[in-house]
């Protein structure tokens, strides 16, 4: 038997985590990490759905040049909720409160997360904010964009922005928990041996992830709920009638809603760090580099809120140092796309379905990021802001870079999670179509775009329509190819090939415990005594076989 | 790493000092601040006033929450908190403080 | 419309293709990097697959002269998109001097025009080929944005506040006037056009769209009405208050001892919350205004204090045409007493 | 440096130890490093109403300071003293548990409690001040809707609004609303703090807490001294900075 399979843990034993106990009530009260994540994984999976059918709704109108199917104030309440569902109900918590739960603790070879009743009660958190969300939406909907701009929020709209607001501001609390729980796990919970530089980037974009939650997230906690409360008592501070300043809220908004686009895209970044690393069987190039970049966008992320404002009437001076920022903070971005890249040079590549995911993020996010520089360039923004190429540049980094990402690894994760194998050739064909579709959703919008097809339009000059057509087609294609995963992967749930321990044959820590991991995730206490990633060569095997040993002997 | 015993006498002091502060902090208050000089005015009673209450959290961090004695991470902690809100007032300012700056053109 | 389909809109300001331009230079650039990067993806996933299951190669732990490398590059290249767009920026929001001005207020869901001629429009702007057009622009309720896609222009109009944007057409037509910032439920009807003519024709036009008050007259009309005058004078030459010839653009002393340059927004706030602002030498007697006058009439009494300003033939005439001699009979000008 | 007696080995565990920490001393660094790091989060929720306090500030100064002035100086003081005891009546409870004793504990946490509700009684009295002086903003309260009587020259009526030369009445109304939002929220967090005081008094008469565990007291008291800190600031920032302006 050649080497690799040195790492090979013993064979499964019968009790997992998911066996280990029965009933609603063991999930509903349960403070494994593992089953929260599961209970994550099937809300978050909902909320996606939802926003997706908004989003469908929002293609078919847009079908045709006049407003005719949708009325446009049903229009204007579709595409906010999309916007508001799939941002602060689904990519936000996507990857650090599914993978990030079920993986942290097991990546860095603990039992569990610092505070396990702590994470509980933020999927409770989040599932109240989703309910009052749910709620809103249901009595009426809300009209105001995601963005809430005053004072079309405090005094104009007539919809449900304060329980839609307090959905938001609930739900923020659970992202706080999320962050915090990560932060400390980390700092104090890594097994003997896991040193800083020995943490897969995974662990690292995590914790960069968290910085900016526990930073952010208040602070639009604070801005939204001061907006509902003066809409309700009809005063404020946001209101221009009062003396006070809409482009005041729009700082505050900002401050966080800017850093939270790294806040999804960052967890993504450590999934395909994760992928490209294991998937090609080589350390990834430059480690420290990435690793550290990861923290680089976090803090540089918090330097940059006003590059929304370029046409706000923010002062100029401020537009010229929020635009010199935003550049800036390209960088780091670059230094992981350049190190992913190199990483492949000179490695043994296979064409599973995560690979393929992965690196379809790296050409997608490529362009959604190059994108954002036309925006970040203060003089084409002024044309740009708030036509479709915004659209299709978060759209790219998104849809394309972050859900990219985390179809990725949840593919990539699924037999751990599930201790089942998702089907190889139907997985390999849903990536082919979701690419094929989602390019055609998105590309012909930059075009629409840089023509002056401004966003949040329900009707639109005839002459946009060919672009309008070739996005309606890709989304239908991109949502054919959305169905495809979430039917086989809940079929493979039943009828799945049962999951060995390790079926990639990879050195994580957590490929080292059976699949499903069972409750405490290892048996003892795992010692690590090998880097990140290392993928040791037949000749320097003998660290991979002692470790087997003493999985063996304990 | 350990804990620190911090003795009951200190925070006896650190009690005193808060409330001379508070004490100092209301009278001064009272007093007109501001300074003439030459064509330039310096009002002073806010930065007296905010310095005062920066010492007076200062002293409840170090010693009532015990920071002088913790590690260096709750060090990081604390300080980094600070420079994050620091952004927050420097950049929003950055824009009010420049606006109009050539509104009328040229 | 054309038979085949554009890539870029219409070009038909001095700015437009400024940022072409640097649109172009984007796209370069992005397409070099998509395209390099993918190459290199493609080649290396087909050069090294893995061709053994039991393959492991070596590890390669980085090269700092490469990280230093792919650091530097794409900064050196941020930098000068940044540099250059800067520059381009500045000169798209800061407004020339002797423009033509155009008062613009939003409201859900049309734009309101008024040139300094009285004529009035809705949802169109007929402006003159090959002049500077200066849009001063505010809105009554939310936040609407002034966006035409052939002058890559846009700029959002906030409540409570003056923002202006200026262009300058270069080609006469008729193009998209977009409300770019999401105003409720309208937002996609708040659009218009505008329409640039040869001066001769715009003069024609201004001729068939007489008007019997130009914003000044009106302003002038309110600054007795409101009783203005009894503090400013009848012409704005003081009394208990400051005199207000002369005083659009000037510096002007506060109380605090600052500066101020009295631009619209300056005497927007002036005139609606003026202890704001105390001008040295002046006690806080200005009773405030806000309420008791709308926002265009906020911008009657600004172009009327403009006009006070002291004779300066190129500028005062608001459009180098017959008809404009009737804007010069608003009021007569004042020296400036500094 | 005093070694923490907490044992490393699980066989001799600490029945406090909860099953997925080594060891005691793990537990309680990660303890104290989650309160730190949700105090962050406390800064930044605080840091967005005082850039907005900040900033409206320097707008409408007059406003800011007659209404500021309106505000009852006296009580002000005095609850800021009341917290800073009950700040050091916590350290002092801290203090106690970490060298066993269980009275000083108890007695000053019932203290510190106390003086908690102090605090938040002393305030609700502040409130109906300004509820009487229909200066509670906007309609946040139905019938009875901000509109405050304003002092003509020479009224010395402290119920009435004084306005320094140059103040509307709107822009007073903006500093109530900021005043109640910031203070609303701290006392909000007194209530919060107050509950959790009431939880460790529980637990301490049982016997929950020893030199070796005591986690809980220290975090909880860490959360006090925070909310004591923001009203250090809060205090000078809405009672005290128009003062000067009266003479
Ligand atoms: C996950 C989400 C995400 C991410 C990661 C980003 C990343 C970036 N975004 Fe994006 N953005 C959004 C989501 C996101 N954005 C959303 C949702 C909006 C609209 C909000 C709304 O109004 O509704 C928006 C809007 C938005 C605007 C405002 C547009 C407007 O409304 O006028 C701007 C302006 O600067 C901007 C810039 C950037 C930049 C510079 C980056 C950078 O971080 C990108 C960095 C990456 C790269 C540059 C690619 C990799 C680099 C290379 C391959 C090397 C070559 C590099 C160089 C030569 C420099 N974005
Ligand atoms: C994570 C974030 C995210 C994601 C994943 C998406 C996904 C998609 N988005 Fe969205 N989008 C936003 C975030 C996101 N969007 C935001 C923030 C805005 C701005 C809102 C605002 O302006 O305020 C926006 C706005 C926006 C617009 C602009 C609207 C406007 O300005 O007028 C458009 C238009 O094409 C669009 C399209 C799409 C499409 C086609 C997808 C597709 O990728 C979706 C693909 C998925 C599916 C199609 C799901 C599959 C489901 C089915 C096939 C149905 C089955 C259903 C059930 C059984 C219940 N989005
Ligand atoms: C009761 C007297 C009074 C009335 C009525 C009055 N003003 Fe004034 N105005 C003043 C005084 C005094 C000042 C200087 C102090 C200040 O800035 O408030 C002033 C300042 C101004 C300024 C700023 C001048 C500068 O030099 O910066 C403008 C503009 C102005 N007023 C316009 C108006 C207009 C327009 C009206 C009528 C709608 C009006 N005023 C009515 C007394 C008055
Ligand atoms: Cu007006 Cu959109
Ligand atoms: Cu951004």
């Amino acid at each position: 038997m050649r080497a690799i399979e040195a790492f090979e843990p013993p064979p499964p034993s019968k009790v997992n985590y998911i066996n280990a106990q029965y009933g609603l009530k063991s999930w509903l009260l349960t403070k494994d990490h593992k089953r929260i994540a599961l209970l994550y994984l099937g809300s978050i999976t909902f909320f996606f759905f939802i926003g997706g059918l908004y989003a469908l709704m929002i293609r078919l109108e847009l079908l045709t040049p006049q407003g005719d199917l949708l009325q446009s104030t049903t229009y204007n309440k579709v595409f906010t909720q999309h916007g508001i569902i799939m941002i602060f109900f689904f990519l936000i918590p996507s990857i650090p409160a599914t993978l990030g739960n079920f993986l942290v603790p097991m990546m860095i070879g603990a039992k569990d997360l610092a505070f396990p009743r702590v994470n509980l009660l933020s999927w409770y958190i989040y599932m109240l904010g989703g309910v009052i969300t749910i709620y809103a939406l249901l009595a009426g909907g809300v009209d105001t964009g995601w963005t809430f701009y005053t004072p079309f929020s405090t005094t104009f709209s007539n919809s449900y922005v304060v329980a839609t607001g307090l959905g938001i501001f609930v739900n923020g609390f659970s992202s706080i928990l999320t962050g915090l729980n990560f932060i400390v796990t980390i700092h104090t919970m890594r097994a003997p041996g896991m040193t800083w530089f020995r943490l897969p980037l995974f662990i690292w974009s995590h914790y960069a992830t968290s910085l900016i939650m526990i930073l952010g997230t208040p602070v639009v906690a604070i801005t939204i709920l001061l907006l509902a409360f003066e809409r309700v008592a009809r005063v404020g501070i946001f209101d221009p009638a009062l003396g006070g300043d809409p482009i005041l809220f729009q700082h505050l908004f900002w401050f966080y809603s800017h850093p939270a686009v790294y806040i999804m895209v960052l967890p993504s970044m450590g999934v395909v760090s994760e992928l490209i690393a294991n998937f090609s069987r080589k350390n990834i190039f430059g480690y420290k580099f990435v690793a550290f970049s990861s923290l680089a966008i976090a803090v540089f992320g918090f330097l940059v809120w006003g590059h929304h404002l370029f046409v706000t009437s923010q002062s100029v001076y401020a537009g010229m140092i929020f635009s010199f920022l935003s550049f800036a903070v390209a960088i780091p971005s670059a230094i992981k796309v350049f190190n992913w890249t190199a990483t492949l040079f000179k490695s043994s590549i296979s064409y599973d379905t995560p690979m393929l995911y992965a690196l379809g993020f790296i050409g997608l996010f490529t362009i959604g990021g190059m994108t954002g520089l036309f925006l970040a360039s203060l003089a084409t923004d002024v044309h740009l802001s708030d036509t479709y190429f915004v659209v299709a540049h978060f759209h790219y980094i998104m849809v394309g870079g972050a859900l990219m990402g985390y179809l990725g690894g949840l593919h990539y994760w699924w037999p751990k999670i599930s201790g089942r194998m998702y089907p190889e050739g139907w997985g390999r064909f849903a990536a082919l179509v979701i690419f094929v579709g989602f390019n055609l959703t998105f590309l012909p919008q930059f075009v629409a775009g840089y023509l002056g097809m401004p966003r949040r339009y329900h009707a639109y000059p005839p002459e946009f329509q060919v672009f309008n057509v070739l996005s309606t087609a890709g989304a239908s294609i991109l949502g054919f190819g959305m169905l495809i995963p979430a039917i086989y992967l809940v079929w493979s749930m039943r009828y799945g090939k049962h999951a060995e321990a390790n079926p990639w044959h990879l050195p994580g820590l957590e490929w080292r415990t059976q699949s499903p991991p069972p409750t405490e995730n290892f048996e003892h206490t795992p010692i690590v005594d090998w880097e990140a990633y290392e993928f040791a060569p037949p000749e320097e095997m003998e660290v991979v076989g002692r470790f087997r040993r003493e999985l063996e002997t304990a | 790493m350990s804990e620190h015993i911090v003795p009951v006498k200190v925070y006896i002091t650190i009690f005193l000092v808060l409330l001379a502060g508070t004490l100092l902090t209301v009278l001064a208050a009272f007093h007109d601040f501001t300074y003439h000089l030459g064509s330039r005015t310096f009002a002073l009673n806010t930065p007296i006033a905010l310095a005062i209450a920066v010492t007076k959290a200062t002293f409840v961090v170090l010693y009532f929450m015990h920071v002088r004695y913790s590690t260096r991470l709750v060090w990081v902690i604390v300080t980094s908190a600070l420079f994050w809100l620091v952004i927050l007032f420097a950049l929003t300012f950055a824009d009010y403080w420049t606006r109009g700056w050539f509104s009328i053109g040229w | 419309m054309q038979s085949w389909i554009p890539l870029v809109p219409e070009s038909a300001s001095t700015v437009s293709s400024k940022v072409d331009a640097i649109y172009f230079y984007l796209s370069g650039v992005t397409l070099f990097f998509t395209l390099l990067i993918s190459a290199i993806l493609v080649f290396f996933v087909v050069r090294y697959r893995r061709r053994s299951p039991y393959e492991i190669p070596r590890p390669i732990a980085g090269s700092h002269k490469l990280e230093t490398l792919w650091t530097i590059i794409p900064f050196v290249i941020a930098m000068t998109i940044f540099g250059w767009s800067a520059r381009v920026y500045f000169e798209q929001y800061r407004p020339p001097q002797n423009a033509m001005e155009v008062y613009v207020v939003g409201k859900q869901w049309m734009w309101k025009i008024q040139h300094s001629t009285g004529q009035r429009e809705i949802n169109e702007l007929h402006v003159p080929v090959g002049r500077k057009i200066k849009l001063i622009m505010t809105t009554e309720d939310v936040i609407h944005d002034f966006f035409v896609p052939a002058f890559r222009m846009k700029a959002d109009v906030v409540p409570g506040k003056y923002t202006t944007e200026w262009f300058e057409a270069t080609k006469t037509g008729t193009y998209h006037l977009f409300c770019a910032e999401y105003c409720g439920m309208n937002h996609s009807g708040m659009i218009g056009q505008v329409i640039v003519m040869e001066p001769r024709e715009f003069d024609n036009w201004l001729t068939g769209n007489l008007s019997n008050t130009t914003p000044a007259v009106a302003g002038q009309q309110l600054f007795q009405s409101l009783g203005c005058v009894s503090c400013h004078g009848a012409n704005g030459e003081g009394g208990r208050g400051p005199t207000l010839a002369g005083l659009y653009g000037k510096q002007t002393r506060l109380a605090g001892g600052e500066t101020v340059v009295a631009d619209e927004s300056y005497l927007r706030e002036s005139i609606l919350n003026p202890q704001a602002k105390l001008v040295e030498g002046f006690g806080p007697i200005m009773p405030t205004f806000q309420g008791q006058v709308s926002e265009d009439q906020v911008m009657q009494l600004l172009a009327f204090i403009k006009s006070l300003q002291v004779t300066n033939p190129q500028q005062s005439a608001p459009a180098a045409s017959p008809t404009s001699t009737r804007a010069t009979t608003q009021a007569t000008p004042r020296p400036n007493p500094k | 440096m005093i070694e923490s007696p907490a044992a490393t080995e699980h066989i001799q565990a600490h029945p406090a130890l909860q099953h997925h920490f080594e060891n005691m001393e793990q537990q309680r660094e990660a303890g104290t490093l989650g309160m730190w790091v949700f105090l962050v989060t406390e800064i930044m929720f605080f840091g967005g109403m005082f850039l907005a306090y900040t900033l409206y500030r320097s707008k409408f100064p007059a406003d800011f300071a007659s209404a500021s002035n309106h505000l009852d100086i006296t009580l002000g003081a005095v609850n800021t003293g009341v917290l800073i005891l009950s700040s050091f009546t916590m350290a002092t409870a801290v203090w106690s548990t970490q060298v066993g004793k269980r009275q000083t504990q108890i007695l000053c946490l019932v203290l510190t409690l106390l003086l908690g509700l102090t605090f938040l009684g002393i305030k609700a009295v502040e409130y109906y001040d300004k509820y009487e002086d229909a200066l509670v903003p906007g309609q946040l309260i139905p019938g009875r809707p901000f509109g405050p009587e304003v002092a003509q020259e020479g009224d010395h009526d402290r119920h009435k609004l004084h306005l320094l030369p140059g103040a509307t009445v709107e822009h007073v109304q903006m500093f109530y609303w900021i005043y109640f939002a910031m203070t609303g929220m701290h006392a909000l967090h007194m209530v919060i703090g107050a509950g959790l005081i009431t939880f460790l008094i529980i637990f301490s008469v049982k016997g929950r807490y020893d030199p070796e565990y005591h986690s809980p007291v220290e975090v909880i008291g860490l959360y006090w001294h925070f909310v004591d800190i923001i009203w250090i600031f809060l205090f000078p920032l809405l009672y005290l900075l128009g003062r000067h302006f009266e003479h």
